[in-house]
């Protein structure tokens, strides 16, 4: 079960998987919100805001902070879309197209995850300022919560498949998805993707309270970087539950990229409407809840599932 | 070494690199009151490196110890199906053990704001 | 094959042991944790060229997070903790030195000279599987072991560092009458 | 070429707009957001246009102008009704674009951002001399900037001490000025709060800004709630003003709770408040009441309790603590309409919201029965602040209590509580 | 890549955690000495496992347990100095030497 791509391909059926993603991510973003907003937008103007965004951020200087910690102030949001595109690629895309699919791809996806805390939390620490500071402790308590519910959910789904290799898990769902089998998973699951991409009742790090918190002193090319990588994050984020949960590539008649591409895309738009319409939720109410409640509850999953396998 | 390790390595690096390429090159000059960190229009007095109280240390304290699970799970997992019973039942042990030490802490309102 | 491994191989160690270094040399506390989990993700490439592949991604899984708390607290408990003014915070600093270069040296020679029994590498597929079966077999004792210690840390970590557990205040009676308090030396 | 042709591109974008709001401030938010050609940013380092209105100070220009260097390039300045004391309007920034009381704001703003991203208007130049705030002293054996581990000041800051703390371990507080010009705080308003982690250890209001000798500098008070003091006004016309006040406040809160586009929503109801209809405050009001997360993020934070605002002539605060205190009751026109105060139980951030949106709702309904009705002119008014008059203004006891509500809880707590209470220093500084 | 290659990293990896515990005054320097003791011995015991066991799973083991003695030893680690520094005030060894007089 290697993959059956050559290793000099894998780079670029990632950058032409993703780079649609980040984007029509970003559109239906800015869709959303509109529509939320109740503002009139005519869709050639909606396609195009990501690509005009992201030119003028890059027309943007970007000044750096005073005396931050300059190397971790590049590196935070280079390596936060480096983490982002190996989290990508560890989903195989179809039966016989994988990019990454390690054997133990789970415990690969929950190290790119784990990483990611690292990478938030220098970005919020490197710039030597207040706000930023603030938002990066901010992420550590986040992503301490919800990191175990992440991997315990992912944890349910390999009992089935007796693997820890996403292209297993998903085989094991060709009579049922695991979104039925295992009815905990995918909400538990969607918690931690909103923990994970710091998105809507859980946008600690950057919220606007903080003024933009670990964004607060980034502009220009750095914060396009950053803010494609937090797209780029959420699809692959959603790209890995819609394999675990949703049967991946399995599907009638249609090719199983184009499935797992309508699966991912479900996934995301439901993120996006969220991040819309649930109100962030108080920061220490949520650790609490989720060491009391979410924890259990994936460990209820995890032997629930365990059970159906016996 | 089976060959997705090396393939993650080589994606991992070029999204690195891509990063690295679009925002080392804008940097530009800036002057001090440019650089000041944003307070809302004045000046920190200090620098923001201080030593930063984490008022959630106590659940810092717990995943620590609460993470280890998940390197005996993973493994556990594989096996699982193979074992039947005797894997449910070790593992069910094993995190009741460990539940108990989430009761002790959240009675003990360590996962709280110190 | 053997080329680029052998040449990742290097990269890895580089890596390591370049990374621990730093650990020691950094100002910054956070780059000297950060450092530290550099070190731990060199070790775990190694390991997972040697085959080892869930040991070493579970490595880099758990130091992530452990040093991020590593970092945090450092921050907390050091005095300038973000390296702004130059420091130098070692004791005995000679003495230490030799008891690494010893170590490093006895250990070195102990790998170079000792022979070792060979044995054909093992299967990494069935890694995995095998630790698997030997943590409900042969080591069960040990990973049930390993539970109650988990709760026993857990516990213990946690009646220390609380402020006000059951049996009342932290710094009740642990307090030496009248002993000095100089907070603010350095 | 392909540089014009990128820079066209980018022309398209939105134009991050960072806001400074100065006393008598005009309403923006539907003029800005209207048709998604401006976004509004949290931060100056993200804009690429300052829109200052209202009337500034002599003490926030300082503030200004820094914020002002705090943008990234390419940046320019628009001015919107914005008076300086003591200076013309050209005297603060270099090259700002004025808008006419008559002008459009959002074109303004919108064709100074294009012409900066095409580079036909320069790029405006820093206004602060580029000077260390403190000077740099390399006195230490390595170059640091001073004696000791935590001394001196390593590259012009000196690090923060330490100060006790509730918890017992005694670490670093940060010591700041935030504001003015934080975005999720009132126009004028400055806290000195002493941080320990993200818990506020103390906290202090600072000078209120726009209570100056010369008040008449800072710009006549045009709010309908100060004209009902000496005159007439009607009903209609004073219960429009109410609803689109409280529909602004909640379009705060919901920025603050990160839902800047149903935020938007509600600014937008607010600045058509004349024309609106009452479904769609409702569906608003629906959507928000069922948002679960909103009530548990904001209940319990900030409370008041009943007796310390009791009496103070609060209005909405007090109303949220369970006390029918309203002015309306005593008025006859009101109760010709069948006028009964809303109350709510609670007094925390989430009572507020609630009934901010439950007034609107009365307040539209009121206007729309009151036909020429009026009211006023008795010398005391019931405005969104409380019951005020040409000698009280209710908001200043609400600044006093604001340092006891905020000591103690952490950040985000912090902004809630203060968006929750419409802290109005123009209005505090009226009497 | 030899098993006399991978025991001299990790040799020299646990010889800079011995300084690095030896030396540092901080309570939380040392333990990062410690660690990377541990960390040198994760290595050589995954060496082991992959050159010389033949694939015997104990040598897995011996690398999980090392990690499970990293974990205890972080958080009890941790919990005494936060015990410490609130009780003494001391963040370092020799201010607790100066306090135990």
């Amino acid at each position: 079960m290697t993959t059956p791509l050559p290793l000099w391909l894998a780079p670029a059926v990632v950058a032409s998987v993703l780079a649609p993603a980040v984007y029509l991510t970003w559109v239906l973003d800015r869709w959303v919100g509109a529509r939320v907003a109740g503002r009139r937008t005519s869709l050639g103007q909606t396609l195009a805001s990501p690509l005009a965004e992201a030119a003028q951020l890059m027309l943007q200087s970007s000044p750096r902070a005073e005396r931050p910690d300059r190397v971790t102030w590049l590196l935070a949001p280079a390596s936060l879309s480096g983490l982002a595109v190996v989290a990508v690629a560890t989903v195989p895309l179809g039966p016989m197209l994988h990019i990454a699919d390690a054997p133990g791809g789970i415990v690969l996806f929950g190290a790119a995850i784990a990483l990611v805390m690292v990478a938030v939390f220098l970005h919020g620490w490197s710039a030597n300022s207040l706000f930023p500071l603030m938002g990066g402790y901010r992420f550590i308590a986040l992503a301490l919560s919800f990191e175990m519910p992440l991997a315990l959910v992912l944890i349910a789904a390999a009992l089935p498949a007796e693997s820890l290799r996403f292209s297993d898990i998903v085989q094991s769902q060709v009579d049922v998805w695991n979104v039925v089998r295992q009815p905990l998973g995918l909400p538990l699951y969607l918690i931690a993707t909103l923990g994970a991409s710091f998105w809507g009742p859980l946008a600690f790090p950057d919220a606007p309270d903080l003024a933009g918190g670990t964004t607060a002193e980034s502009s220009g090319a750095a914060l396009l970087v950053w803010t494609a990588a937090r797209y780029a994050l959420l699809v692959a984020l959603c790209a890995v539950g819609a394999a675990v949960f949703l049967g991946g590539w399995l599907g009638p008649g249609l090719p199983g990229p184009i499935w797992l591409a309508f699966k991912t895309a479900g996934l995301v738009a439901t993120v996006v409407v969220i991040g819309h319409h649930v109100a962030r939720v108080r920061l220490e109410d949520f650790v609490v809840v989720a060491w009391t409640v979410l924890i259990p509850l994936a460990l209820v999953d995890v032997f629930l599932s365990g059970l159906l396998v016996l | 070494m089976s060959a997705a390790h090396g393939a993650a390595l080589i994606v991992f690096s070029l999204g690195l690199c891509a990063g690295l390429a679009v925002c080392a090159p804008g940097r530009g000059t800036a002057t001090a009151p440019e650089r000041t960190p944003y307070l809302g229009g004045y000046a920190p007095e200090t620098h923001a490196w201080s030593r930063f109280h984490v008022r959630y240390y106590g659940m810092a304290l717990l995943f620590l110890a609460f993470d280890m699970e998940m390197v005996f799970m993973y493994p556990w997992a594989v096996v699982f199906a193979e074992e039947g019973m005797i894997a449910f039942v070790e593992m069910l042990m094993f995190i009741v053990i460990l539940l108990l030490g989430i009761l002790y802490a959240w009675r003990e309102r360590a996962l709280a704001w110190a | 094959m053997t080329e680029p491994l052998d040449a990742l191989f290097w990269l890895s160690s580089t890596v390591a042991v370049f990374s621990a270094w730093r650990v020691f040399r950094a100002d910054s506390m956070v780059r000297a944790a950060y450092w530290l989990m550099g070190s731990f993700v060199g070790v775990a490439g190694i390991l997972v060229l040697v085959g080892a592949e869930f040991l070493g991604l579970v490595l880099i899984l758990m130091m992530a997070g452990e040093m991020t708390i590593m970092a945090v607290f450092m921050v907390m408990f050091m005095m300038n903790p973000a390296g702004l003014n130059p420091m130098n915070m070692v004791h005995q600093h000679r003495t230490s030195l030799l008891a690494g270069v010893l170590s490093f040296v006895g250990l070195g020679a102990i790998a170079l000279l000792a022979s070792f029994p060979q044995a054909p590498p093992p299967d990494p597929a069935a890694a995995t599987s095998d630790l698997g079966h030997e943590l409900l077999g042969g080591s069960m004792l040990v990973f049930q072991t390993a539970g109650v210690a988990l709760l026993s840390t857990m516990i213990g970590s946690i009646a220390l560092a609380a402020q006000r557990g059951r049996y009342g205040s932290a710094a009740e009676g642990s307090e030496e009458p009248g002993a000095p308090i100089d907070e603010e030396d350095a | 070429m392909g540089l014009t042709a990128f820079a066209r591109l980018a022309a398209k974008a939105p134009a991050p707009v960072f806001v400074a709001r100065g006393a008598n401030a005009r309403s923006l938010a539907f003029e800005l957001s209207g048709t998604g050609d401006v976004v509004l940013t949290q931060t100056p380092r993200h804009a690429c246009v300052l829109l200052a209105t209202g009337a500034f100070p002599d003490s926030m220009v300082p503030a200004l102008r820094q914020i002002h260097d705090q943008m990234s390039h390419p940046r320019g300045v628009v001015l919107a009704g914005a008076h300086f004391r003591g200076h013309g309007p050209r005297g603060v920034f270099s090259d700002p674009v004025v808008v006419t009381p008559e002008g459009d704001v959002h074109d303004a703003v919108v064709v100074l951002h294009r012409d900066l991203i095409l580079g036909r208007r320069p790029s405006a130049p820093p206004l602060l001399p580029d000077r260390d705030p403190t000077p740099w002293r390399g006195v230490g054996p390595y170059g640091q900037g001073g004696k000791g581990m935590t001394g001196g000041t390593p590259y012009g800051r000196p690090l923060a001490g330490l100060a006790d703390d509730r918890d017992g371990l005694k670490l670093d507080a940060l010591e700041l000025r935030l504001g003015p010009f934080l975005p999720m705080f009132p126009p004028g308003l400055t806290l000195t709060i002493k941080l320990q982690g993200d818990v506020v250890q103390q906290a202090r209001v600072g000078d209120n800004p726009f209570r100056t000798d010369e008040r008449v500098s800072v710009g006549a008070r045009s709010s309908v709630f100060v004209r009902a003091l000496s005159g007439p006004v009607t009903i209609r016309e004073l219960e429009h003003a109410r609803a689109a006040h409280h529909l602004e406040r909640v379009g705060e809160a919901l920025r603050a709770a990160g839902l800047g586009a149903l935020g938007e929503r509600a600014d937008r109801l607010a600045a058509n408040i004349e024309r609106v209809e009452a479904a769609a405050v409702r569906r608003l009001h629906r959507l928000l009441r069922r948002s679960r997360t909103l009530a548990w993020a904001t209940s319990g934070v900030g409370r008041l309790e009943p007796d310390r605002v009791a009496g103070r002539g609060l209005g909405l605060v007090a109303r949220a603590c369970g006390l029918p205190e309203d002015l309306r009751t005593q008025d006859g026109a009101y109760n010709e309409l069948g006028f009964s105060p809303l109350v709510e139980g609670g007094g925390d951030a989430c009572a507020r919201w609630r009934l901010r949106l439950a007034e609107v709702a009365q307040s539209l309904l009121l206007a729309s029965a009151a036909g020429t009705r009026t009211t006023g002119g008795t010398g005391s008014v019931e405005s969104p602040w409380g019951s005020i008059s040409s000698d009280h203004a209710p908001v200043g006891s609400l600044l006093e209590l604001l340092p006891g509500m905020l000591e103690g809880s952490d950040w985000g707590d912090v902004i809630t509580t203060i968006v929750s209470l419409d802290l109005d220093l123009e209005e505090a500084a009226r009497t | 890549m030899t098993l006399p290659a991978l025991l001299v990293v990790s040799a020299a990896l646990f010889g800079i955690g011995v300084y690095g515990a030896l030396s540092q005054q901080s309570f939380v320097m040392i333990m990062m000495g410690l660690e990377l003791m541990i960390n040198g011995a994760i290595l050589a015991a995954g060496a082991f496992w992959a050159f010389s066991s033949g694939g015997e799973p104990k040598g897995q083991m011996l690398v999980v347990v090392f990690m499970t003695v990293m974990a205890v030893e972080a958080a009890i680690g941790f919990a005494l100095v936060i015990n410490i520094y609130r009780v003494r005030k001391a963040d370092i060894t020799e201010k607790l030497k100066k306090l135990k007089t």
